[in-house]
C-alpha cells in the first residue's frame, strides 16, 4: 500500500533536461520508479536516456500515462508547472523547488485544493515509499520498508531520524516531506489522514518545527481521527523569535509559533514529543515492539 | 526582509494612502533642514527593525527646526533591543483625535490574507486580541477572487466606526492596503496606529511592512533597499557569502546540511549543556568551497570556543565536506578551534578516511549527533 | 417541500432601502414570505415596516437568522453583494439585478460554485414556491401550488405558461426564473436535479429560449437522470442570428444556439416540445392526468 | 457591441498585439492620403461589421496612392449583407508565409472563458471545427486563476507550430489577447488570420472584437465608437429611446412585456401564419410613456400593417399599457395601424376597460395570445 506514490506511479518529470531534473529523475528511476516521461518546453521529441520528453505535461499524460509530477524547474517557472500539471488531469504534484514567492503558491493553493489534486512541497525533499517509488531528492538507500509512517517539515532531519530507525532495524511505508515553506500544499493533517488510512502504516512519526501552527492542528486532528499511534520530534528550541531559521516558514512570530508550544500541545493530546532524533527512535522502536 | 517605517511609508504612497510628509535625515543638522522644510511641529522618529521605539526614547517631538536637532542628536546613536539608530524620519506633527489600527497578514493556518481591524488602536495588537477580543475584527480575504468592497465594509461596520466619511475614508484604506499587500508580495502591512485627526482626516501615522524575500526577484527597487548596517555584522557577511547563518549567543559554533537538522543541532547542543553560538545551514548543495565560506563566517564570532559539523548526506556528499573543512584548515586561521565532525549517509565511509589520513589532532570525529554534540560542548568548555 | 424556497426560508434583502427592494421585499413578505431582514451599508438600525436593516450581510445572518438572500441592488454593485452573501454564510443567493457584466459574473460563478451555494440568476425573475415563500418579482397571484415544476430563462413567458396551467386547474412546486444572462449562477440542470429530489414535484416543464447550449445539456441530463416526465417550450424560432433578443444570453451565434436546435435536442432525448405555451399547458394536463 | 476592425486593433496595440501601420478613410481622396502617408502598396479594407466582405469585393490591394483612391472608390458605398460601406481602413500590405487562427471567447456552457487556435488559419473556423477537428486547440482558462503561461505552450505546441521564434511571438500574442479580453469585457477577441510574414514576424492581420455592452460603463471610450449609421436606421432610434427593439422583415408589428415572452409573440404570429416585423420588450416597467416611445419606434417601419400588444402583467401594470396606447393614438399618426391587444396579469381587467371605454374601432382587444396573433395576422392581410 503505502501512501502518495506507490507501484502505480507513472512520474513525469518537470525539468528532466535541467541539471537538477536530471541527476534525481534518474536516481529515481535507478531506484525503481517508474519514470515514464520528462517535459521540457521545445524540447519535444527528445530522451534523456531513453525516457521520452514532451512539450507539455498534457502530452505526457496522453502519450504516456503520466499521473505522478515531479517539478525541478526554477522558482519563476515553478508555479506554472504546478497549474499545467493540475489542468492535464496530474492527480499528485511534489514540487521540490525552493523561493516560490508566497502569494504565488497562496493563489495556487486555492485553486489546486479546489480540483482534489495532492500536492507535496514546495521547498521539499519530495516523497519515497520504500521498496516501490521515490519521487524527490530523498537518499533512498538509507531506508527500508516497513510499518512506520514519517512526515516532516525538513529534509536532512528527516534522513536522520529515518537512519536511526533503519539502524533499530525499523522501516518505512513513506517517508513524506512536506516542505518549509510558509505555504504548503499538504499540511500534517493532510498526510495524517492518507496515513491513517493506509494498511501498511502501523505507527506515524511527525518532525515539526517552529513557525506556523500546523503541529498544533496536527495534535487536535489526531485526538479526533487518528487511532494508529503518533510520536513527535520538534526542531527549533533554540531559535529566537523574529529570525527565520533557514525554511522562510521557520520563524517564531510574537508569542506563536514557538517549540515549546508546539510540544505542549502534542503532550496536551498524548503525543509523545521526544527531546533529540535518537530519543525519538527508541521510542517507535519500544511502541513497534 | 522588513521595512523601515519611512520605506513602508512610501509603498503606502504609491497605492494612495494617506500619510504625512516626512523628510529622511542622518545627522541632526539634516533634521533641523527636514523640520525647516517641513514647518511647524514635526516628530523625529527613530527608524530601527524593532518595536517599542517610543518607550526606549526613539520618538519625539520637537516644536522647530532647533529643537529636532536637540532631538536628533539624542537619538541617533541610541541602542533599541540591540539595533543602533542610524537613520531619523521627520515628520510633520499630526493632532491625533482618535488611533485605531488595521493590518493585513498571510494567514498560513488558513491559507488566505488576513485583515485585522481595531478602534483600539496606539497599543499591541496582541493585548487587544487577549484583553478585548470583541473589539478586533478578523476577515479572510479570497486570495483567488481577491478583494471586494464589502470586506471594508464588513471591517468598517464590525469594528464600530460610526463617522459615515471615517468609514468612506477607511474603507478606501482597506482596498489600497490589499493592493500594496498583493502589488508588493508584502507577508505583512501594519498600520499602528491609524489615525483619525480633529478635522476628520484618516491616515496611517506608523507602517510595519514585511516583503517575502523570494518575492524580491519583481521588486528590485525594494530589494536594493536592504541595509547592511540594519543585521549583525556576521549575518551581514553570510549574506554576502551565501551562508545561511543566524547568529546564537553561545560558543559552540554549529554547522549542519539543512535547516531542519540545523536547527535540531542548535537543539542537541542546549540538551548537551552547552550554548550554540548560531544556527547555520550548509545547504543542499554542500560543496568544498561553500564549506570555508561558512567556516569563516563562523569564525568571525569572536564567541566560538569549538565547532561542531553535523552531517547527513543525502544530496550532500560527505567526502565533499571532508575536504572542505581540510581546504579551510589551511586557508584560514582555525588553530583556536577544536572541530567535532560527524558524517553520516552519501559517501561518509570516504569522508571519514580522508579526514583521518589528515592525521589533525585538531579534528574530533564521532559516530552520532549526540555524541558530537556533547564533545563540542565539552571542547568548548575545555577552550574558554 | 418544494425546492430552494419553503417554509424554512429566512429571507434578507439586499437593497431593501431602495425603491424596488422595498416594493418587491414588501410585496414578498405579503405573500407570506419569512422577510427577517434587509442590508444596506450605512443604514443599519433602520426598519423598513418593520423589517431590521443590518450594515452587513453577516449582521443579518448572526442577528437575523437569514438563510437566503434576494438582491436588488443596482449592477456595479451586485457582483459584491453576491460574493458578501456567499462569505457570510448564505446557502441560497437569488440574483434579480440586471446588466452585471459578464466578466464579474464568471469570475463569481467559479467562486460560488467552488462554495456550494444555490445561485438563482442575475437578471431574472425570482423564484416562488406557491403557498411557502415567494422571493423577488414573480406575480404570485396567478400561480397555485401543485406538482409541476417549473424552470425558465424568462420570466413573462413563465407568468403566461403559468396562467395557462393555472386556468387548467393546475398547480406548481416551484417556479424558477434562472434568468436570461450569458452566466447564470444555476443552470436548467442544476434546476432539474432539484425538481428530480423533490417529492412534490411530478412533473417538470423546462422553458428555453435561443442562445447558448443549456437547453440541449439539460436534454442529456434528463435522459440519463430523470425519472419524472420533462415537456418543454422553447422561443425564438423567428430570431434572426447574430441579434440579441432582450436578453444578453439570447443570442444565435453562428449554427449553434438556434430554437430548432434545440428543439431538436430534446425531442432527440423523448423530451416533447409544445409550439406555443397554449400547447405546451394543454400537454402538461394530459400528462398530469 | 461589436467593433470595426480598426478598433479592434486599436485595443490589439494597446495591449501589444503587433499589428500593421493603418489610417482610417471615409472618403477616395482620404484614402489617396492614407496611402501616401504609409508609402508602399496598401490593403483598402471595407470597415462593416459582418463577415464575408472579401469575397464581397469590400477589401483590395492597391499598388499606389492612385491606385489606392481608385480601389477605395470602388468599395466606398458598397452594400455586404445589408451593411453599407461608410468607412475604410487603409493598411500597410504585409507579405503572409502563414495563415493561423487564434480567438478567445466566452464559453457559456463551461463558463469559462475558451482559447482556440489552428494553424489552419485565413478560412471561418466552423470550417477547420468540422473538417479538421484535430487541427483546432481548444483550451479553457480558470477565470478565477486567470492566464497562466502553460496555456500559450499547450495551444502553441499542440497547434504544431514549429518554428521556436512563431513559437516565442505567439505564446506573447495568446498572453496579450487574455489580457485584452478581460481589460476590455470582451465576448469575444479574434484574430484570423494571425499571420506569419516571410521574415517571421506574427502579427494579426484583421481583428473581430465584441465588448460585453454591460461592461461599458467601465469602458467609456470603447462606448463613444458605437457607430449609429452600422445599424438599421430603426434600430438607432429604438436605442435612442431606450426601447428594446429588433427588426424584422414582415408586418406584424409586435410588443411584448418581456424577452420571452417578446420572442415568444414573434414565434406565435409565425406560428399563425403572419409575418412579424420586429421584436420588441417593453420591459419590466411598462409606463405609458415607454408605450407610446415603442409605438413610435414600431410605427417607423413602413412595412408594418398592424400591431399586436401581448401583455401578461406582472410588474407591468395593464392599466398603464392601456392608457399609454391611448396616449399614443393621440400623439401618433396611428390612423394606418388596426391595434390588437391582450392583457393579462395585474391590473388586466381595468386596462381593458379603459381601452374598451375609449370605444374605438381600431383597437381589437383578444383574450388569448393565440387569438390574438391571428387577429393581427388576418388585419395586416386586410390591410396590404
Amino acid at each position: 500500500m503505502a501512501i502518495i506514490l506507490d507501484n502505480d506511479t507513472r512520474l513525469v518529470v518537470a525539468g528532466l533536461t535541467g541539471s537538477e531534473g536530471r541527476f534525481h529523475g534518474l536516481r529515481n528511476r535507478a531506484y525503481g520508479t517508474n519514470l515514464v516521461a520528462g517535459v521540457t518546453p521545445g524540447k519535444g521529441g527528445q530522451d534523456v536516456e531513453g525516457v521520452p520528453v514532451f512539450d507539455t505535461v498534457a502530452d505526457a499524460v496522453t502519450e504516456a500515462g503520466a499521473n505522478t509530477s515531479l517539478i525541478f524547474v526554477p522558482a519563476r517557472f515553478a508555479v506554472d508547472a504546478i497549474y499545467e500539471a493540475v489542468d492535464a488531469g496530474i492527480g499528485t504534484v511534489i514540487c521540490i523547488t525552493e523561493h516560490i514567492p508566497a502569494h504565488d503558491m497562496l493563489r495556487a493553493y486555492t485553486y489546486f485544493r479546489g480540483k482534489g489534486t495532492t500536492m507535496i512541497g514546495p521547498n521539499c525533499p519530495g516523497v519515497l515509499s520504500p521498496g516501490k517509488a521515490n519521487a524527490g531528492i530523498i537518499p533512498a538507500e538509507i531506508f527500508s520498508e516497513g510499518g512506520v509512517g514519517l512526515v516532516s517539515r525538513s529534509g536532512t532531519l528527516t534522513y536522520q531520524i529515518g537512519h536511526e530507525l533503519t539502524q533499530l532495524g525499523l522501516g518505512n511505508s513513506t517517508i513524506v516531506g512536506i516542505g518549509g515553506d510558509p505555504v504548503v500544499g499538504s499540511s500534517f493533517v493532510d498526510v495524517l489522514e492518507k496515513f491513517e488510512a493506509d494498511a501498511q502504516t502501523e505507527l506515524i512519526v511527525l518532525v515539526g518545527e517552529i513557525g506556523g501552527d500546523e503541529e498544533e492542528k496536527a495534535a487536535a486532528y489526531v485526538a479526533e481521527h487518528v487511532t494508529k499511534p503518533v510520536l513527535a520530534y520538534i526542531a527549533g528550541f533554540s531559535a529566537p523569535p523574529g529570525k527565520t531559521m533557514g525554511h522562510a516558514g521557520a520563524i517564531i512570530s510574537g508569542s506563536s509559533g514557538t517549540a515549546q508550544g508546539k510540544k505542549e500541545a502534542l503532550e496536551a493530546r498524548g503525543i509523545a514529543v521526544g527531546t533529540t532524533p535518537t530519543e525519538v527512535a527508541q521510542m517507535v522502536a519500544e511502541r513497534m515492539e | 526582509m522588513d521595512l523601515y517605517e519611512y520605506q513602508g511609508k512610501d509603498l503606502f504612497r504609491r497605492v494612495g494612502i494617506p500619510v504625512s510628509a516626512g523628510r529622511l535625515a542622518t545627522t541632526p543638522e539634516e533634521a533641523r533642514t527636514a523640520a525647516e522644510e517641513l514647518g511647524g511641529p514635526v516628530v523625529v522618529k527613530a527608524q530601527v527593525l524593532t518595536g517599542g521605539r517610543g518607550k526606549a526614547g526613539g520618538v519625539k517631538l520637537a516644536d522647530d527646526p532647533a529643537d529636532a536637532e536637540a532631538k536628533a542628536r539624542d537619538i541617533l546613536g541610541l541602542d533599541i533591543r540591540g539595533h543602533v539608530v542610524h537613520t531619523l524620519w521627520i515628520e510633520k506633527a499630526s493632532d491625533i483625535e482618535r488611533e485605531y489600527y488595521l493590518s493585513i497578514t498571510f494567514d498560513r493556518g488558513a491559507k488566505k490574507p488576513l485583515f485585522m481591524f481595531t478602534t483600539q488602536g496606539g497599543v499591541e495588537i496582541e493585548q487587544v486580541a487577549e484583553e478585548n477580543p470583541d473589539a478586533l475584527v478578523r476577515l479572510h480575504v479570497d486570495p483567488l477572487a481577491g478583494f471586494q468592497p464589502w470586506v471594508a465594509r464588513r471591517l468598517v461596520y464590525g469594528g464600530g466606526v460610526e463617522d459615515p466619511s471615517e468609514q468612506k475614508q477607511i474603507a478606501a484604506i482597506v482596498e489600497r492596503l490589499y493592493r500594496a499587500f498583493v502589488e508588493f508580495d508584502a507577508m505583512l502591512c501594519e498600520i499602528n496606529p491609524l489615525i483619525v485627526t480633529p478635522e476628520g482626516e484618516v491616515k496611517a501615522l506608523d507602517s510595519k511592512f514585511t516583503v517575502d524575500d523570494s518575492g524580491l526577484f519583481r521588486h528590485p527597487d525594494i530589494a536594493e533597499w536592504r541595509d547592511p548596517t540594519a543585521a549583525d555584522p556576521i549575518e551581514t557577511f553570510a549574506r554576502e557569502k551565501h551562508v545561511t547563518y543566524v547568529k546564537l549567543d553561545g560558543d559552540v559554533g554549529v554547522l549542519a546540511n539543512g535547516a531542519g537538522l540545523g536547527m535540531s543541532t542548535v537543539d542537541v547542543v542546549a540538551h548537551a549543556g552547552g550554548r550554540p553560538a548560531n544556527f547555520c545551514d550548509l545547504g543542499g548543495g554542500g560543496s568544498a568551497e561553500g564549506v570555508v565560506d561558512a567556516l569563516e563566517v563562523i569564525t568571525r564570532d569572536e564567541q566560538v570556543r569549538s565547532i561542531f559539523f553535523n552531517i547527513f548526506g543525502g544530496i550532500t556528499r560527505c567526502d565533499e565536506v571532508a575536504r572542505g573543512i581540510l581546504a579551510a584548515l589551511e586557508r584560514l586561521d582555525m588553530s583556536r578551534y577544536p572541530i567535532v565532525v560527524r558524517l553520516d549517509g552519501t559517501n561518509a565511509e570516504e569522508g571519514r578516511r580522508i579526514l583521518a589520513d589528515a592525521g589533525r589532532e585538531d579534528i574530533h570525529p564521532e559516530a552520532t549527533m549526540l555524541d558530537g554534540a556533547r564533545r563540542a560542548v565539552e571542547l568548548a568548555g575545555a577552550a574558554a
